[in-house]
C-alpha cells in the first residue's frame, strides 16, 4: 500500500483550510495504522472484517451466465458482506481507524443509504456516536435505509438544499466537519474527496481484488482476461480492480450509469447520466481533481441514475488517472440495460443485485450477449467485443434496497424479460 | 499596491455579498450601498453550485443567485457595471477560476478579472499547498491572493501561508462555516497572537454581526473586519418579505455604518490600550 | 446423519396415500444422495453452499453483549448466509435433491416469505421453476419477500382459506403436491412434516453446528456452555443443536415465541403465542406426530407471534423428543422481550437481527440481563438463571424483512430503548 | 356384518357431505335427502382444521361447519340425530380421532362412534404403516377402516393395504385432492384393474360429478362411487343464494337419484360386457 495524494494530476486537497489539519492528522494515522500497521490496526481490521463482515466472500462460477455468454464469469459476491454492500469494507476501516486515533464521533454522507447503513453498523459495533447526512429526496425514496440506520441508532440528518441529494450530503457533511474536526472523523464512502481517503479507501476496498485474485487461481489456475465493476464513485470498482492493476493481461472495465442518455442539457445543468469517467472532464470537486460532469462556467451538473448510488457528478481521482493511463476502460450502461441485467441476474442466478451492480452485468450482455435486433442498431463497441475465456464482475451489493424503485421502473418501460407482477393487483395494497 | 492600502488608516470594513444575490439589478444597488456604508474593501462572491465552506446563509444566496442567471461572465459584467470606489476582491471557489476559459488552469480567469477591476483572490477550497498556479497568475496580473488562517492551522502550515498570502489575511475566527453568530470566540484572540508578527493586515471574518462584534474584534486586534452573513440575512429578509430593492439598499447602508462605527471604536480602545 | 423417521413417539408420515409413494421415492434419494453422498450429492451440495451460499460462516465473539452479560457471548451468524436466513441451507439441499431425482418443478410453503425466498433463489440458481404457497395475509405483510421472489422468477400463489397464513400454506402445497407428486419436489421450510423431512432438513441445516462447533473449540479451547436458538418449527435450532447433542455438558435452549400471552383462548380456537414446545401438547399435524397447540378436541389453533416465521402452531418432531427427553430446555419470549432485544442488538452490535432471532437475544437479556423492577417481579427461571461462561446465539436470520414490522410495533409500546422515529414525520410520507 | 353388505346386490352409491354444513339442521335435512335419493352408504366429514387433503370445495365446505360450531361431540349428536336407513361412515382427520377423550389415542373416539351407531372411518392423513391403533381399536368394537388405494399406490403398499382394508375399499379416481372434474382419469381402470383380485368391494372416488361418470366408472369395474364434491357444490350454492333448506335438499335428492342411476347403467353395461 502505499498514501499517494496524487494520481497523475489528479487528487490533491482542495478543502477549506480550517480542515487541512485534520487532514494532515488523518494522512498520518493512514500511514501508520494502515500501511505499517502500527499497533497491529490492520490486524484488528481484518479479524473485524472477517467476523463482523462474513469474510473472505466467495468467488462463484455463475453456471447460466457462463452458458449464455459462452465464457467462464466469476462473481465476486460482495452482495454477501455484511449490510449487503462492499460498502462496510470501508466504513469498517474507517470507523476503526478514528478509535485508534481518538476520535469521538463519527459523521458520513450517503446517497442511496448503503454507505449510511455501513458507517452505521460499523459505529454500532464500535460503540462509537454516528450522524449521517442525507438529502432529502434520497431520505423520501430510501426509506428502508433511512430506517436501518435509525435502527442502528445512528442520527439521520435530513439535507434539505439544492436537489436535495448525495452531492448536496457530501457538502453537507463537510461543513460539519469544518466545525467539529477535533473530535470528530468524517467517514467517506468512497474513493473521492481529498487525500488521503481516495488512497485510504481504496485500500480498504482493495480486499476484494486481493481474495478474487487468489481465488480465480486457485480455481481456474490462471488470471481473469477482464474484470468488471460498476463505478459511482469507484471504490468497489478499485476494489475490485486494485490487485489486478499490475497484471497488464487483465482488462479492467468501469461501467458507469449511462442515465437515460450521454448528452446534457447545458441550459439546466441536468447530465442525464452518471458517467464522469467516459463524458466528464478535468475539474475540482468535493476536495480533488478529478473527472466531472460540470458546464462549461465549470457549475457541478445534476447527474443522474436509476440506481441511487451511482448518481455522483464525480468519480475517484485514481480511476480518473488509470483512464487517461489507458489502464482502466470506462464502459458505460443506460437504465434500461440495468434494469434488464437485474432481472436476468436475479432470474438466472438467484442473486438479486444492486441496480448498482446490475450496470457490470448490462455491460457483459452487451458485449457477450446474444444478438437481437436492438444491439445490431447500435454496433458494439469496437475494440471489446470480446472479454475473453473468464471474466470477474464484482457483485458490489443486493438488491433488497432497491425492490420498489425496479418495479416503479420496470413498470413504465414494459421490459420484456421482468415477471409480472400483477399478483400485487390481485392481493392489493398497491406498489 | 495591492489591498494593504484599504487598511492603512484606519481598521477596514470588509462586506461579502453574493453577486447576483437576489438577482442583477438589486445586487448592484446593494454593493453600491455597502460602499456608501463605508466599506474598505467589498468581497464579491461569485456562486458556485458547490459552496463547501458555507453556511447555510450564504448557501442559499448562492443558490438565489445561481437561479437568477449568476456566471462568471455575468459577473465579470456586475463588476464592470458597478459604480463604487473601494478595491474589489472576488471571492469563489476553484473549479470556477480552473474552467474559465481554456478549462486548462487559472490563467485566463486571472486576465479577465483583472481587466474588469478586480485586485484579488479569496478562494476557500484552495489551500496554500494547491495554490502555485493561482499564485502565479496573480502575480502575473499583479491581483492579490488572499489566504485564510483558520484556528486550526499552526506550525509549518502557519509559516508556508505567510510567505504566500498578500493584500490581507482572512482571519477565519472560529471553526465551522461562515454565517453570523452571537459571540467572541476565543479562538480569534489566540490566532490574532499566533500572526502578530506577519506584515500584512489582518482582517476577522466568520460570525461577526454587530457593531459590538466589529468593537471588540478590532480592538482585540484586528486590522479589519469581514462580514458576510448579517449582511446576507437583510438581503434575503428583503426578498422573502417582497420588499423593494431601494428600501433593502437603505438597511444594508445602515449596517454598513453600524458595523464601520464599530470597528472604529475598537481602533480606538486598541489605540488607549497600546497607549496604556 | 440417520435416516430416523420416528423420534420416540414423534414422526411418522400421516399424510394421504397419495403421497407415501413420493414420500418412499424421497427416503430412497435422501439415504441415498443425502447420507451415502451417491453420485457425490453432498460434495456438490457443500460447494454450492460454500460459492453461493457464503459458507463457512462466522462465529463472532459480540464485544458489547459480553460485557452486557458478563458472559462470552458469541454470534453464530447465519444472517449473512445468501438472502439473510439460515433458511437456504435447507432449500439448496432440497432443490439439488430433486435436480438429482429427477424432478421438473418445485413448490414450498412460506410464511414470513424467508423460506419462500430461499427456495425461489435456489431454484433460479438451479434452473427449476418454481413455485410458492403464501397466504394471502402474510402477502399482503411480508411484501418485500414477495417481490423477491417474483423477481427471482418464482410464481406466488395466493391461499386464501383460513386466516391466509403458514398453516393454510402448508395444507395447500400438500394438495398441489398430491396432484403433482410424480413431476413435483415439495421443498418443506423446516423440521417438520412426515418422515424423511425432519431429519433431512436437520442434516443440510445441522452445518451450522458443525462449523459452530469447530469454530468455538478453535476460539476458546473449549465447547461452549449453551446454545439459544428460537425456535418455529424449528430447522434453525436443530441445526444449531445437532452437533452439541452429544455433548452433555453442553445445554441447548430452544427460544419460542411466548407471543402477548401464554394463555389461550379455547373459544375462538386462539393461542396468542406460539411456544408449543413449553405449552402443546401431542397430536398430529401436517404429517407428523408432534407437540401442538390445539385446542381439546384436537382442532389446530391459531398461534401468533410479532415474528411472522415463528408463527406457527406445531413444532419438529425431533426437537418435542428432545424436550421430553431433557435435552433441550424449552423457554419462551414474549413480543415485547423480542422487541427490546430487537433494538439491543441493532445498537450495541450493529447487527438487525430478524424478529424470529431477537427472541434468542431476548431470552439471554431476561437470564443474563442486569436486574430491573420489571424483572423482580417476574423470577427469573430457577433452574438456568445461569447459563455459564461461553454461549452461542445462533442469528438465524437478517431483520431487513422486519424494518416496517418493528416500527409499528414499536410505536404502540413505547419501549425506552428504541431509536426516535421522528425524522420521518419531518421529512413526510408516513410510516 | 359390515360394509360389504351395501354392495352387495347392486353397484353402491356413497355420497359425502359435511356434517354440519352450513349449520346443523339444514346439514340433517340434506343428510335425509341423499338417503332418500338412493345412497347405500353415507360417508359424514367430520371437520378438521387442516383438511390436506380436500380440494377447496370440501375445504370451505368444512370451513363453514366449523363456523357454525361442529365439533366431534356435535357430530356424535348429530348421527343419533339422523333418521335414515343406511350404514353411516365417518371420514375425518386423525388429529381429532387421537384427541378425543384421553388424548391418548383413537380408542374413545370409536368407542364413542360405535355407540351411536357408526359403522366405519375414511382417514385420509392415516396411511397404513400409521393405522395399527385405530385399526385394532375398530377391531374391537366391530368397525370398518375404509383404506384409499391412490393411483400412485403399487407393489408391497398395495399388498399390505389389502390386509388391512374392510368394508369396502376408496379408490382413488386419480392423483390431487377431491374436487369435482369434468372427465374419467385413464388412472381410475388401472387402479381397478391392480387390485381386481381384492375381495371387497370397490367404491372410486375423487371427481365424480354427473350420472354420466358414474355410469362409465361402474362399467369399468366398480362396485360402487363415491361422490363428494359435487355435492357439497349444491350445499354451497345454496348457501350462497340463501335458498330454503327444503329446496337445497329437493336438489341433492335429484342429484343422488341421478348418480345412483347412472351407477345402475354402468352395472348393466358391465354385466352385458362380462355376459358377451
Ligand atoms: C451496491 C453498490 N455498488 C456500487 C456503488 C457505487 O459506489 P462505488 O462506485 O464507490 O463503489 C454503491 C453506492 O452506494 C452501492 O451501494
Ligand atoms: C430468520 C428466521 N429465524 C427463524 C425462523 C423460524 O424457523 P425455524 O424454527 O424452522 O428455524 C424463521 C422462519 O421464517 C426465520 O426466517
Amino acid at each position: 500500500m502505499s498514501s499517494e495524494s496524487k494520481f497523475g494530476d489528479y487528487g490533491g486537497q482542495f478543502v477549506p483550510e480550517a480542515l487541512m489539519p485534520a487532514i494532515e492528522e488523518l494522512t498520518d494515522a493512514y500511514e501508520r495504522y494502515v500501511i505499517d500497521n502500527e499497533d497491529g490496526f490492520m490486524d484488528e481490521f481484518r479479524r473485524r472484517l472477517a467476523e463482523f463482515g462474513g469474510r473472505p466472500l466467495p468467488l462463484q462460477r455463475a453456471d447460466q451466465l457462463s452458458a449464455r455468454y459462452d465464457t467462464e464469469v466469476y462473481l465476486k459476491r460482495e452482495d454477501l458482506l455484511h449490510g449487503g454492500a462492499h460498502k462496510l469494507n470501508n466504513a469498517l476501516g474507517q470507523v476503526l481507524l478514528a478509535k485508534y486515533m481518538g476520535k469521538e464521533r463519527i459523521i458520513a454522507e450517503t446517497g442511496a443509504g448503503q454507505h449510511g447503513t455501513a458507517t452505521a453498523m460499523a459505529a454500532a459495533h464500535l460503540d462509537m456516536p454516528c450522524e449521517i447526512y442525507m438529502g432529502e429526496t434520497d431520505i423520501a425514496r430510501q426509506r428502508p435505509n433511512v430506517f436501518r440506520m435509525r435502527i442502528n441508532d445512528a442520527e439521520v440528518n435530513p439535507v434539505t438544499t439544492g436537489r436535495g441529494t448525495l452531492k448536496e450530503a457530501i457538502s453537507e457533511t463537510m461543513r460539519d466537519w469544518a466545525t467539529t474536526v477535533e473530535t470528530t472523523h468524517y467517514v467517506i464512502g468512497s474513493i473521492v474527496g481529498p487525500a488521503p481517503f481516495p488512497a485510504m479507501v481504496r485500500d480498504f476496498q482493495s480486499v476484494i481484488s486481493e481474495e478474487a485474485r487468489e481465488q480465480i487461481v486457485e480455481k481456474t489456475g490462471g488470471l481473469p482476461d477482464a474484470v468488471l465493476a460498476c463505478a459511482g464513485g469507484g471504490s468497489n470498482t478499485m476494489g475490485a480492480f486494485h490487485h489486478f492493476v499490475p497484471d497488464d493481461d487483465v482488462d479492467l472495465y468501469a461501467v458507469e450509469a449511462g442515465g437515460s442518455s450521454l448528452s446534457v442539457d447545458e441550459e439546466e445543468g441536468v447530465a442525464p447520466n452518471s458517467a464522469s469517467l467516459s463524458t466528464g472532464d478535468e475539474g475540482v470537486l468535493h476536495g480533488a481533481r478529478t473527472k466531472l460532469l460540470q458546464d462549461s462556467d465549470g457549475q457541478i451538473m445534476e447527474s443522474h441514475s436509476v440506481s441511487a448510488g451511482l448518481d455522483y457528478a464525480g468519480v475517484g481521482p485514481e480511476l480518473a488517472h488509470l483512464v487517461d493511463e489507458g489502464r482502466v476502460t470506462p464502459v458505460n450502461v443506460d437504465d434500461d440495460t440495468a434494469l434488464e441485467a437485474f432481472h436476468r441476474l436475479s432470474q438466472d442466478e438467484g442473486i438479486i443485485p444492486a441496480l448498482e451492480t446490475a450496470h457490470a452485468f448490462g455491460y457483459l450482455e452487451r458485449v457477450a450477449g446474444p444478438a437481437t435486433d436492438d444491439r445490431a442498431a447500435e454496433p458494439r463497441d469496437e475494440h471489446h467485443d470480446d472479454l475473453g475465456d473468464t471474466v470477474i464482475v464484482n457483485v458490489s451489493g443486493r438488491g433488497d434496497k432497491d425492490l420498489e424503485t425496479v418495479i416503479e421502473e420496470t413498470q413504465k418501460r414494459d421490459l420484456d424479460i421482468a415477471p409480472d407482477m400483477s399478483i400485487f393487483n390481485e392481493i392489493g395494497g398497491g406498489i | 499596491m495591492g489591498l494593504e492600502r484599504a487598511f492603512a488608516d484606519e481598521p477596514a470594513f470588509v462586506p461579502y455579498l453574493a453577486a447576483g444575490d437576489p438577482d442583477y439589478d438589486a445586487s448592484i444597488e446593494y454593493v453600491e450601498a455597502l460602499a456608501r456604508g463605508g466599506a474598505d474593501v467589498i468581497e464579491l462572491g461569485l456562486p458556485f453550485s458547490e459552496p463547501i465552506a458555507e453556511g447555510s446563509t450564504i448557501q442559499e444566496a448562492v443558490v438565489r443567485s445561481l437561479d437568477a442567471g449568476m456566471s462568471p461572465d455575468r459577473f465579470f459584467e456586475f463588476v464592470e457595471e458597478l459604480d463604487v470606489d473601494v478595491p474589489l476582491v472576488c471571492m469563489t471557489y476553484y473549479n470556477l477560476i480552473y474552467q474559465y476559459g481554456s478549462g486548462q488552469g487559472p490563467e485566463p480567469f486571472v486576465e479577465k478579472a483583472a481587466e474588469v477591476g478586480i485586485e484579488g483572490f479569496v478562494v476557500p477550497d484552495l489551500p496554500a499547498e494547491e495554490a502555485g498556479p493561482l499564485r502565479a497568475a496573480c502575480d502575473e496580473y499583479g491581483l492579490d491572493l488572499i489566504f485564510i488562517v483558520a484556528p486550526t492551522t499552526k506550525g509549518d502550515r502557519l509559516a508556508s501561508m505567510m510567505d504566500q498570502t498578500s493584500g490581507y489575511v482572512y482571519v477565519q475566527a472560529r471553526l465551522g462555516v461562515t454565517g453570523a453568530k452571537d459571540d467572541v470566540d476565543d479562538a480569534t484572540e489566540e490566532s490574532l497572537a499566533r500572526i502578530a508578527e506577519w506584515d500584512v493586515p489582518k482582517a476577522v471574518g466568520f460570525g461577526i454581526k454587530t457593531g459590538d462584534h466589529a468593537e471588540r474584534i478590532v480592538s482585540a486586534g484586528a486590522d479589519g473586519i469581514i462580514v458576510g452573513s448579517a449582511l446576507v440575512d437583510i438581503v434575503a429578509e428583503g426578498h422573502e418579505n417582497g420588499d423593494p430593492a431601494d428600501e433593502v439598499a437603505e438597511r444594508l447602508e445602515g449596517k454598513a455604518r453600524e458595523l464601520k462605527a464599530g470597528a472604529l471604536r475598537g481602533a480606538e480602545q486598541q489605540a488607549t490600550a497600546e497607549g496604556s
